[in-house]
């Protein structure tokens, strides 16, 4: 009889999930795109400030009549907490809806992995706006698209562009044991592979420190020993602030380069703007920074309605992709994925979407992103370094 | 040598935050026989109600009561906060269940984790906060070359005096031996005329208020505060009691102090990054060979 | 209506022994994903049985045996990353896999436990929370470069029988893990009610008596370890071949700790139980996410409330005749 | 195995003539335990006869358990041995003990508690089976077979200790009386050659003891031997046919009832006892 009482409560509990599930609307005249991102978890904030984007930058479509003669954008907004299987569901939860025509993929690379996966499946369109580690686009992939860039490209500029600017020899370089700062860190070291070689440089320090933690006086103060010219840290701002903090505070006093993740207004909050300020970032071009016509709009938009500008370059990146989806789709006037890939991949070229002309290679991955050094300001802000 | 000191030193401050929340876990666990997972939790809370007391009150603390009043108040009010909370906590989530047994309990208490950490993400919100520099005194010290910042001075100074307080109650005073005696047999204690209401009261106030305390001297050293944090924090400090043997209140002291400067010995040695594999393996060899921790007396099976 | 009622009432037409539920059930359960189209909701099924799999791998730990078992996450890990590095770099079938990477997470938990074992309550509890700690940190560390760090191993195949059949899509594999969570209640209630389930309950009321009785408390112990972790292996395998991915955070501590509130928010050592447990703890979630930010602090509050209101578990075990009636029959018919 | 005993037992009817048979089941030798400072028990010297029953009487204190439980293994001797049949049981595990022929009981019952009563006795056999995982997974011919004898056997015992109508209660819910009983059928389930009871009639009211003389005396017909702790001076004097006295850890006297009952010795020290009990 065991099984029986399984089966019924099983079923129940099932018939309650379905219950729960947000009916699809009937009427398919507007063109639905989703959106995965961290609504809740530890990345809460960046999901939250991507939906925002996302929502921003499809109102100002819609405002100007909407796509493919005056269909209106639709948002759909599933959460994936930053976690790989809540990452899995929240696809399927998107594929299964079928007046979804493209999704644009969420915050982290773990996460954005399965997601990928399961959209490439089911031949559908999507974009990542916050996965920087290269084997993404290595993969093969028909329909993913990368809107920010991946992490070679950042490693490679630091070495051929940030190294010689320091004219540094000795370099410090620390990550976080996460998926995309480790990356960072990787190619970083790749790319200074051929000066190691010809022994222009050498790299002092290379190791990881824990997320999530709050004293690195340890390896700091190894690293302090070692003295390096400058040091670059791949990792996340949380952690930069900290390591900024500490690392002043037990006298290590050369240049700190901080990677696209490491510095925002959190961190200068964090670190407080006597340790942030002179701390450097590769990083893309900043919301702050977008100087195109359409970022203005964009930003402005943005403002009035939350007050301030979106401190993370990713969400922008977010509504960037819903521009480039729903300009592709009113150019081709079709939501066909194969289309609209053909399109994004072999007759788009510089689009100029908010961050900047935006063009895909074969891979699947931006072209012509230009990384900048950045450099805190005594006012606290972020402007780009010129010396 | 002057390296090595400095780490000693850091070693000790992280040590007295994992000793001051490694306490709440041995005295709740002493007399309730129940790790108290939400003890990670209040912790954090401590640390935000620390925060938000700085930040809106600073014009108050500083011109009012100065740096150090306004850092004494600070304590003072998030003490008291965390006693009543950690009260309240045990009224509504633990006393309903004593009588069913202990893995009920353990759930409860990790539900009770889950909704405090949350309720944190949802007041303060998901981003980190960080404690305003104003509000901390953060002067750096150079003595014989080693750099010392005061609030170091301040953590270890403070939570030295806070455990050798608790220490004396604990060791010296009838309350103390009360209570220790709940920690043997609360039973026996009970026919004894003890009133286990007191000591549990005691003990669900107590803990958390050095657990708020500590929180808000973890702000003002890391200036980064996250609704998160808690979980690692409350491992390590459970980690570091049961170290000590579990339900010994100066052996969550010692235990605590030994994890941070273990955890400093293993990052200068071995590698920053294999830390806690370190810890956990030390943690887990002591058990093998000692399983009631360092000063944890063995208790023989009466058949 | 609360589910105390829906409970009694089922337990009612149990009691009543009405035979008509049974087909009806089974068949409701087998054309469930054909009925709901929906391919989202048959994956949230096949969580729900990747999390009834896991919740009645440890329920044989902590629910029979009466381990404390914070670290049952880690087992699952190995069969995870066993299935994954031996797939992608040595390409070897996953299903041929499936009861290597048991086998892996067995050997291992026997490995780790047997020095431990003989620790009580609490201090089991806090190594085996350290033992899962360090499985995960050793997998971001990411040792001889085969574990890929944070990110994980990725490219897994899907479960196939040469080329013939493939699990490929969320309908397959919803029947993939049910059948094999068949498998396991339908072994675990047989273990249940033989001499090794009966020892080991003897241990969980009282060691000293089991021991005097007769029973080999240690081994059985380790037992008991070795089958929760190798079917933790199993689930392990089938959630790789399922995400494709494998990455350390998917087997961190609170995932150990919603196993733990599985096999106690459903009741100790009851199937039924365990998979109402599963059930909770992995369909809230789903359910509640458009509370969003909410949905994990409404989860903590039901957690405490359940075990105010029910600490025994929404469907604790009922020792009594049943079982043993169906032996005594048999014992009749064999010696008469 | 466990089926062969089963027969064994049915055809043992033939009554021994009390006190004849002089074969030694136990001996123990020099039994030394050590707790820390205090020695619980110093150089005993005994010696259980077959198909006798024996008894370890004295004030509370004396280390009586404590024998017990290093003859049961739970404790390891400090010094001297304990021969089972002219074999040393030093170094052998409780279960492996049990498994030899010494089933006990607890001076404190320890039943398990949430488990019916058929299941307490069922699980007292554990050490007369031998079916492993696999076999009850595939539900083996092999399996089903032995499960069907512990079934019998256990429903045997529960009989015969008068408790087949509980066979389905949980052994908490039994009264106090029911459970000492319930923990001697456990006992006896294993088939032991020597039977080791702590103080079973402690608890139980004096009709219920008289039941359990009777039912001991009863037990020898199955070609048992009984070692009892008692304090119960009738009960030791109704049934035993040798009584050792032990005080603070020594042996004081060993003999037949009445003679060890007229022994100054042991009127000092244990019914001595007794008197200052009665004062306070």
């Amino acid at each position: 009889m065991k099984k029986v009482n399984i089966l019924i409560m099983i079923t129940i509990v099932l018939l309650i999930g379905v219950i729960s599930i947000p009916v699809v609307a009937a009427d398919k005249l507007p063109v639905v795109i989703g959106l995965q991102g961290p609504i809740t978890g530890a990345y809460a904030i960046e999901g939250e400030m991507a939906k925002q984007c996302v929502e921003i930058a499809a109102s100002l479509i819609n405002e100007k009549g909407g796509i493919l003669d005056g269909r209106m954008i639709e948002i759909r907004v599933v959460d994936d907490a930053c976690q790989p299987k809540a990452g899995a569901l929240a696809a399927m939860k998107l594929i299964s809806q079928k007046d979804v025509v493209a999704a644009i993929q969420t915050y982290g690379s773990s996460v954005t992995q399965p997601g990928a996966d399961l959209y490439e499946k089911f031949k559908k369109i999507n974009m990542a706006y916050g996965a920087g580690i290269v084997e993404l686009t290595r993969k093969g992939y028909k329909y993913f698209f990368r809107m920010c860039s991946s992490v070679d490209k950042q490693g490679n500029f630091f070495a051929n562009k940030v190294v010689p600017l320091f004219n540094a020899k000795k370099i410090a370089i620390m990550h976080d044991n996460q998926s995309f700062s480790a990356g960072l860190a990787e190619y970083t070291k790749i790319g200074l592979q051929s000066k190691i070689d010809a022994g222009e440089v050498e790299i002092v320090y290379y190791d990881a420190i824990n997320p999530g933690e709050s004293d690195f006086a340890v390896p700091l103060t190894k690293l302090r020993e070692t003295n390096p010219d400058i040091i670059y840290f791949t990792g996340y701002f949380p952690e930069a602030a900290l390591v900024v903090r500490q690392a002043r505070n037990i006298g290590i006093t050369c240049p700190f380069i901080g990677g696209d993740s490491a510095i925002n207004s959190e961190f200068i909050k964090i670190a407080g703007l006597e340790m942030a300020k002179g701390c450097f970032m590769t990083q893309e071009p900043m919301p702050s920074e977008l100087s195109y016509s359409k970022s203005k709009m964009f930003l402005e938009a943005y403002q009035a309605k939350y007050g301030e500008i979106p401190s993370s370059p990713w969400a922008v990146y977010a509504g960037d992709s819903l521009n480039v989806i729903a300009y592709a789709i009113d150019e081709t006037g079709s939501t066909d994925s194969d289309v609209l890939v053909d399109y994004l991949k072999n007759k788009m070229n510089n689009f100029n979407g908010v961050t900047g002309p935006i063009g895909f290679d074969e891979r699947g991955d931006r072209t012509g992103t230009l990384h900048t050094l950045y450099v805190v300001n005594d006012k606290g802000e972020l402007e780009i370094y010129n010396p | 040598m002057k390296v090595f000191l400095e780490q000693l030193l850091n070693g000790l401050t992280t040590g007295s935050f994992y000793a001051l929340i490694a306490l709440g876990y041995s005295m709740v666990y002493g007399v309730m026989k129940l790790i108290n997972f939400a003890h990670g939790d209040l912790f954090t809370l401590g640390s935000y109600l620390g925060y938000t007391i700085l930040v809106l009150g600073t014009a108050y603390t500083t011109s009012y009561l100065g740096l150090w009043g306004g850092m004494v108040v600070t304590m003072l009010i998030v003490a008291t906060c965390l006693a009543l909370v950690g009260t309240l906590l045990e009224r509504i989530a633990y006393r309903p269940i004593y009588s069913s047994g202990r893995l009920p309990l353990v759930v409860s208490a990790l539900g009770a984790s889950i909704f405090l950490e949350n309720s944190i993400m949802v007041i303060w919100g998901a981003r980190p906060q960080a404690y305003i520099s104003e509000v901390i005194p953060a002067k750096i010290l150079n003595i014989a070359g080693l750099r010392i910042s005061i609030i170091q001075i301040i953590i270890l100074i403070l939570s030295f005096i806070l455990m050798s307080i608790l220490y004396y109650v604990v060791q010296k005073t009838t309350f103390g031996a009360a209570i220790r005696a709940c920690a043997i047999d609360r039973n026996t204690a009970a026919l004894m005329g003890i009133n286990i209401g007191t000591i549990i009261f005691f003990v669900f106030a107590v803990g958390p208020a050095l657990g708020g305390m500590a929180g808000v001297l973890v702000g003002m050293y890391y200036r980064k505060i996250t609704f998160i944090m808690g979980w690692n924090y409350g491992l390590k400090a459970f980690t570091a009691t049961i170290l000590g043997g579990i339900g010994n209140i100066p052996g969550a002291m010692l235990g605590g102090l030994l994890l941070g400067v273990l955890e400093m010995l293993g990052s200068v040695y071995i590698s920053t990054a294999f830390k806690d594999v370190f810890v956990f393996l030390i943690l887990i060899l002591v058990l093998i060979f000692r399983p009631t921790g360092i000063l944890g007396e063995k208790v023989a099976e009466k058949v | 209506m609360t589910t105390r009622d829906i409970i009694n009432n089922i337990k009612q037409t149990v009691k009543t022994k009405q035979k008509w539920p049974i087909p009806v059930i089974i068949t409701l359960f087998v054309f469930f994903p054909i009925l709901i189209n929906n391919s989202y909701i048959i994956d949230v099924a096949f969580f729900l049985g990747f999390y009834t799999l896991l919740g009645l791998s440890l329920n044989i730990v902590l629910g029979e045996v009466g381990l404390f078992d914070l670290g049952h996450m880690g087992f699952a890990a190995i069969g995870a990353y066993v299935t994954a590095i031996l797939n992608t770099s040595f390409g070897i079938s996953v299903v041929i896999l499936l009861p290597v990477s048991a086998i892996a997470a067995g050997a291992f938990a026997y490995l780790v436990c047997s020095p431990v074992i003989h620790l009580r309550g609490d201090y089991l509890c806090i190594v085996t929370l350290g033992m899962g700690e360090i499985i995960r940190l050793t997998l971001v560390l990411n040792p001889f470069g085969i574990t890929g760090g944070p990110n994980g191993v990725f490219g897994i195949d899907f479960p196939s029988i040469g080329t013939l059949f493939v699990v490929d899509n969320s309908i397959k594999f919803y029947y993939f893990i049910w059948i094999i969570v068949g498998f396991v209640v339908l072994a675990l209630v047989r273990l249940q009610s033989s001499r090794i389930g009966r020892a080991w309950n003897c241990i969980r009321e009282d060691e000293i008596a089991a021991e005097s009785t007769g029973i080999d408390v240690r081994s059985y112990k380790l037992l008991a370890f070795v089958i929760g972790a190798a079917l933790a292996g199993v689930a392990g395998n089938v959630y790789a071949t399922k995400l494709m991915i494998v990455s350390p955070e998917s087997f961190d501590f609170m995932e150990s700790c919603l196993l733990f509130c599985i096999v106690l928010i459903g009741g100790m050592g009851s199937i039924p139980g365990i998979i109402i447990g599963a059930a909770a703890i992995s369909l809230f979630p789903e359910i509640f996410r458009t509370f969003a930010q909410y949905r994990m602090l409404i989860f903590g509050a039901a957690m405490v409330l359940m075990m105010i209101f029910r600490p025994e578990g929404i469907w604790p075990r009922k020792r009594g005749a049943i079982e043993l009636k169906s032996i005594m029959t048999k014992a009749g018919t064999e010696n008469g | 195995m466990a089926k062969e005993k089963n027969v064994e037992i049915k055809n043992n009817n033939i009554d021994i003539s009390i006190g004849k048979e002089e074969k030694t089941v136990l001996h123990a030798e020099n039994l030394t335990k050590i707790f820390g400072g205090l020695t619980a028990v110093n150089k005993i010297n005994m010696k259980v006869k077959q198909g006798q029953i024996s008894s370890l009487i004295g004030p509370n204190g004396a280390g009586k358990t404590t024998v017990f439980n290093v003859v049961t293994g739970i404790y390891k001797a400090d010094g001297g041995r304990v021969l089972f049949k002219g074999e040393d049981l030093a170094g052998n595990k409780p279960h492996q003990i049990i498994k030899k022929g010494i089933a006990r009981t607890f001076q404190n019952i320890r039943l398990f508690s949430n488990m019916t009563c058929l299941e307490n006795v069922m699980a007292g056999q554990h050490c007369r089976s031998q079916q492993g995982t696999w076999s009850a997974v595939l539900q083996t011919a092999g399996y089903k077979h032995e499960e069907s004898v512990i079934r019998k056997n256990a429903e045997n015992r529960l009989k015969q200790v008068g408790l087949w109508r509980f066979r389905d209660e949980l052994a908490k819910n039994i009264a106090y009386g029911n459970q000492r009983m319930l923990e001697i059928g456990r006992a006896l389930a294993s088939n032991p050659d020597l039977l080791i009871l702590d103080e079973p009639s402690s608890g139980l009211n004096d009709k219920e003891s008289e039941d359990l003389i009777i039912f001991l005396n009863s037990l020898l017909k199955e070609n048992l031997t009984i070692l009892l702790i008692e304090h119960d001076m009738n009960v030791v004097m109704g049934i035993s046919h040798w009584v050792t006295v032990m005080d603070e850890g020594k042996k004081i006297a060993e003999g037949l009832p009445e003679a060890v009952y007229s022994d100054p010795q042991v009127i000092e020290a244990y019914l001595g006892k007794e008197d200052e009990e009665e004062e306070y």
